[in-house]
């Protein structure tokens, strides 16, 4: 049976001025992946100044961080190049936390506006990041068995990036999914149609100030409805703590 | 809600799109048909409109979105143990499937491990929900091509593999049975020899439908040469599963890149691999891939291990930080999961990779210049959940 | 020996059927079902029974359901004692408990997290109602269920989990 | 031979009721028979299944059950259809049905209408039932009603020729166009001089009765050949649009044609009413030889169904290509070997 190998220890998120493959070695010194450390290694070489943060979790995955302007020379050089032939899918991620919560915490917690007004920072994942919305792409190299996992910031002010639909064909439909789902648009582009939603449709649904309805109109049932006593004991209270 | 100019032109671009698709496929030469979102060819409410000369199709576009639940959406508002019940609905016939590469990525993120009991089992379910979903795509594709007995048989005996799955989980379709370190419940008694049965009565399904389909000189005419789709187009589109195997490509998540939790290397069995990548060649492989499962779960009912099929995990489950992707080989292809966890009980994201989205992305390159026939064979040999696609 | 054309051996795999459906050994692979009805496993999850004794209103299985489905309302009230002499115990009286079943997407983590072993499930399945409002079921009806529960099974060798009963 | 046992003098009027109203309660029956033993049941039976057992005993009023559901649903019309040809398409297909049965004989006198060109005029009235369905394929306003229409039509007339061909072989053996003819050229031969058995023509023409067999299998738009009805892809074809009784009628069509196509083949291949040790001058004749036909018919419509519930079906121009390139050749050369033996043998 095989194991994660320092899976779940290296919780800590990697940041810019700290190299990513050290802060696994300090819990475990063997723990090296030197298959994904030569491929991260020839992507750097390849792509050169487009690289910006690699990050390594041993004998698990390989996350690489790239520059938006050069997002569609990424693809094309995991191709061609480097054998990473496997389109396995292409999205994005709202790092902003949700100004909603869970909508099942407490009653009070159903006003999204109070919330909202002072937002939590921004924690961004593996292999670091500096802007709310990030992209996320994957390829797989088939005959080797290795995977990427790529990322690229996109700034607020301008949420475009290079399409990639001239080097892998199936990113077409990944690329309308993240248009109509989180409102970043590709340049290149030029079936940018809605895929999922009504053409009327507004609104970015995976946006997470997008609020979900069906957690909007109706109250939450959890909420203990237990008729007390005068001078009722606090098991029930202390219960919801518990879950929440 | 910022919303920026370039947005607001690309939402204006896109809303134009959209009607021209429409207006399009009306106004230019020759005739649009529209199939579905109702239409017996697309099991689902996949719609798609073709444009055709005679009965030839010029353009072929897919339209999805009929069934858009918003999975992606729906997770981040429930904890871990809730999003199984969600998810196992993605692809609603190898449902139990569905659950496995998500319990992974959270047992992943958790440092958390199913006991070897719980791995057998889940192996076994795993390759159960593919029996009966491929079984079904059996059935499915002799209904498309018109011989209608072939899925009636289909939907027999994958009843006895349905009343194995839900003889242990209490579920049919919907196992909900995957729990992070391990399994909800443990097997019943007699449960290891009806599988067996089940898995003989498959076999006997697979050997029927070679004679009165596979083997059929009408079904080899129907799909032999269509719908050819070459390496470089299938990994291009991302296409997995026997869809890319059936172009040739010696590749299957299961023995390659397995994931810990699961249990194949228990087990000796081969990955079948077809150089045509035809209609034909991806009906082939399935079948017997189902031949290979088979032989599958009955060696792991073998070789259970006895033990406890929980591992220990706190009853309020929070998932350190990280990210983790898992993948695994689904009925239909390369099912993954790419979650986000934020040290919460709900997921932060959770991004569905689906199999059938790929796959079926590849259906507007591969049906030009077909026959109207023909798009129906090759929908139903590339062989999709519109659950799959839409999420 | 000449290959048998697969257009001839499907007409024998049709025919093989057509003989194995007739012969009084083979029979049918289907059941009429309203005369005649097939017995869902014991696992079955065809409808939630409610075992009201158990219950404390402790809202676990209402906050867990994944669809909000499940409706409880209790008010305090003091119990007799367990042993005689003691003080009267509090507990909570449940006024209400109703599970929507228009819903319910069955997937049994109320019955997996009850505590108090009160939600069982039962292969009971001919519930249909005519209107959607109807599926909306109050404790009375959720307790009527609790008689088609059945037993729990024995487990299948190697097994460690423990056996459960079925409070009657 | 004629009033052998109907020797009573009936007024021409007299006769023509008789036959109307046989004609009127046959027709529907056989094909109610048709649709209960071979769609009902021999397929529910072929598919591990029991088949309806609700409507009568056994179920076997089931389809008649269905006919009377037919009948009271809604009559829709499209909008953009054309309503009168919309109306008039399954009237044709069905008169194409009933003219079918006019020289089908059934024992030495009974026949409706003993034609000297009988096959003939069996041949050219079943083309008719083309007419209705490209009517209705077009008339509905409907793509899939167009489409299935006009893939109907193409197969149709391509099938034409074979079937035709196909029994230009048993007519030279048998020297008549006469339905009654043909049986009795098959009641009065020999094989090898032993005549105890007659000559059925399946015998001497075997290949033109598989040809036969093929050719009527694409006339009915029946699996392998059910392109132009195909429902996972046209969805019922040039029907589409049909609701109520007029549905009925084409599915009535489908089956009293099934019939009397059967009936075409017991009698050009298997001897018709004829049966081996029976008399074909005695009056037994004609109580036997309705039975020995039916008997017949189901044997052949056994086949027919057989093939429509075990074959996935062909494209459209893989089954024009089946027909001009193989089925037309062969019952070509059918005919020509056929003319060479009955001349010089």
């Amino acid at each position: 049976m095989r194991t994660w190998l320092t899976a779940g220890r290296v919780i800590r998120l990697s940041s810019a001025d700290t190299p990513t493959t050290e802060s696994s070695e300090d819990v475990v010194e063997a723990v090296r992946d030197e298959r994904r450390e030569a491929l991260a290694e020839r992507l750097t070489t390849v792509l050169g100044d487009a690289v910006v943060e690699t990050h390594i979790r041993p004998g698990d995955d390989l996350w690489v961080r790239v520059n938006r302007e050069a997002w569609a020379e990424v693809a094309e050089a995991s191709r061609n190049r480097l054998g990473l032939r496997f389109f396995d899918f292409l999205s994005a991620i709202d790092w902003l936390p949700s100004p909603f919560g869970r909508d099942m915490d407490a009653q009070e917690d159903l006003d999204a506006g109070a919330s909202s007004s002072e937002p939590a920072p921004i924690v961004t994942g593996y292999a670091g990041g500096d802007t709310r919305f990030q992209l996320l792409a994957r390829l797989f190299d088939i005959d080797e068995h290795i995977g990427v996992t790529f990322k690229a910031d996109l700034p607020d002010e301008d949420l475009s990036a290079p399409t990639w639909t001239g080097t892998f064909l199936g990113a077409e439909w990944h690329e309308r999914e993240t248009w109509e789902m989180f409102g970043i648009s590709f340049t290149g582009n030029r079936n940018l149609v809605h895929l999922y939603l009504p053409g009327a449709f507004e609104g970015n649904p995976l946006r997470k100030d997008f609020p979900l309805l069906a957690r909007r109109v109706k109250p939450w049932p959890g909420i203990v409805d237990v008729e007390p006593m005068p001078g009722a004991d606090e098991e029930a209270d202390g219960d919801e703590a518990g879950a929440s | 809600m910022t919303v920026t100019d370039s947005q607001k032109m690309a939402y204006v671009a896109a809303q134009a799109a959209d009607a021209r698709v429409n207006l399009q496929f009306e106004t230019e030469d020759g005739m649009t048909l529209n199939m579905g979102p109702q239409h017996p060819a697309t099991h689902g409410t996949l719609r798609i409109v073709a444009q055709l000369d005679g009965e030839q199709v010029v353009r072929c576009e897919p339209i999805p979105g009929y069934m858009h639940r918003g999975y992606e959406k729906l997770c981040e508002v429930r904890t871990y143990p809730q999003v199984t019940t969600l998810i196992n609905r993605i692809d609603w016939l190898g449902s139990f499937a569905n659950e496995v590469p998500f319990i992974l990525a959270a047992e992943k993120l958790m440092d958390v491990e199913a006991p070897p009991r719980a791995q057998v089992i889940r192996t076994i379910l795993f390759e159960l929900s593919r029996l009966g979903n491929i079984s079904l795509f059996l059935g499915d594709l002799g209904i498309q091509l018109g011989g209608i007995t072939i899925g009636f048989y289909a939907f027999r005996d994958r009843e006895f593999v349905l009343n194995q799955i839900e003889a242990a989980t209490g579920g049919r379709f919907h196992p909900n049975f995957d729990r992070i370190g391990g399994l909800k419940d443990d097997l019943p008694k007699g449960w290891i020899a009806e599988t067996h049965l089940a898995m003989e009565r498959m076999r006997r399904l697979c050997d029927e439908f070679e004679e009165l389909v596979l083997g059929n000189e009408i079904f080899q005419a129907r799909t032999r040469g269509i719908g050819v789709i070459p390496t470089d187009i299938a990994t291009s589109y991302g296409m997995s599963g026997a869809n890319l195997r059936a172009t040739g490509v010696d590749w299957d998540l299961r023995r390659d890149a397995c994931p810990p939790g699961l249990s194949y290397d228990l087990a000796d069995w081969k990955v079948w691999t077809h150089p045509d990548g035809d209609s034909y060649a991806r009906t082939w492989i399935r079948l017997q891939e189902v031949r290979e499962s088979t032989h599958i779960v009955d060696q792991l009912l073998d070789s259970i291990p006895a033990g406890p099929i929980m591992a220990k995990v706190p009853r309020i489950i929070k998932v350190p930080e990280g990210e983790a992707w898992v993948a695994t080989e689904n009925p239909l292809g390369e099912m993954g999961y790419y979650v986000v966890s934020k040290g919460d009980l709900v997921p932060f994201r959770v991004k569905i990779r689906s199999a059938s989205f790929n796959n079926i992305s590849v259906v507007p390159w591969v049906t030009r210049g077909v026959f109207v026939p023909d798009v129906i064979t090759i929908l139903a040999s590339l062989y999709f959940i519109l659950g799959d696609i839409d999420r | 020996m000449p290959k048998v054309p697969g257009m001839v051996k499907g007409l024998g795999v049709t025919f093989r059927t057509m003989v194995e459906t007739l012969k009084p050994s083979g029979g049918p692979a289907t059941v009429q079902y309203p005369h005649e009805k097939e017995e869902p496993s014991p696992r079955a999850r065809g409808v939630i029974a409610l075992h009201e004794e158990n219950c404390t209103a402790c809202m676990l299985c209402s906050r867990e359901c994944p669809d909000w489905c499940i409706y409880i309302e209790a008010h305090k009230t003091l119990a007799p004692p367990r042993r005689a002499g003691g003080k009267p115990r509090q507990v909570n009286q449940l006024d209400r408990f109703a599970i929507d079943y228009s819903l319910c997407m069955y997937c049994g983590i109320c019955v997996e997290v009850c505590p108090f072993e009160a939600l069982f499930w039962s292969p009971e399945y001919e519930f249909s109602e005519v209107s959607i409002a109807d599926l909306l079921h109050e404790k009375e009806r959720l307790g009527e269920w609790m008689e088609t529960v059945p037993d729990f099974e024995a487990y299948e060798a190697g097994s460690e989990a423990k056996g459960k009963k079925v409070p009657r | 031979m004629s009033g052998l046992i109907f020797a009573i003098e009936l007024a021409y009027w007299q006769q023509t009721l008789i036959k109307v109203l046989v004609a009127a309660v046959l027709i529907p029956t056989t094909a109610l028979i048709l649709g209960i033993v071979f769609l009902f049941k021999m397929m529910s039976w072929m598919q591990s299944r029991m088949g309806p057992q609700e409507a009568g005993p056994r179920g076997l009023l089931q389809l008649a059950a269905d006919g009377l559901k037919f009948l009271q649903k809604e009559d829709i019309i499209p909008d953009r259809a054309d309503r009168f040809v919309f109306k008039a398409a399954p009237v044709v297909v069905l008169a194409s049905t009933f003219l079918t049965y006019v020289i089908l004989p059934a024992g030495p006198d009974l026949v409706i209408e003993n034609l000297p060109t009988g096959i003939f005029f069996a041949m050219a009235v079943s083309s008719l039932s083309v007419v209705g369905v490209l009517m209705a394929g077009w008339a509905s306003s409907n793509k899939y009603a167009l489409m299935g229409g006009l893939r109907a039509g193409g197969q149709l007339i391509a099938y034409e020729l074979p079937l035709i061909l196909a029994v230009m072989g048993v007519v030279i053996q048998a020297g008549s166009l006469s339905m009654q003819d043909i049986v009795w050229a098959q009641a009065d031969g020999s094989m090898f001089g032993f005549g105890g058995l007659g000559l059925p023509f399946v015998i001497t023409q075997v290949l033109a009765f598989f040809i036969f067999m093929a050719a009527i299998q694409a006339e009915l738009t029946q699996p392998p050949f059910d392109m132009p009805v195909a429902e996972s892809e046209v969805v019922g074809g040039f029907h589409v649009e049909y609701t109520g009784f007029r549905f009925l009628f084409f599915f009535l069509g489908e089956f009293a044609t099934a019939f009397a196509f059967a009936a075409i083949a017991a009698t050009l291949f298997l001897g018709g009413w004829w049966v081996p040790g029976v008399d074909p001058n005695s009056a037994l004749a004609n109580v036997v030889g309705p039975i020995a036909l039916f008997v017949k018919i189901m044997v052949v419509a056994f086949l027919i169904f057989w093939f429509r519930f075990t074959y996935p079906r062909f494209r459209e121009d893989q089954l024009q290509r089946f027909a001009w390139k193989y089925l037309i050749p062969l019952a070509l050369a059918n005919i020509t070997i056929t003319g060479i033996l009955v001349v010089v043998l």
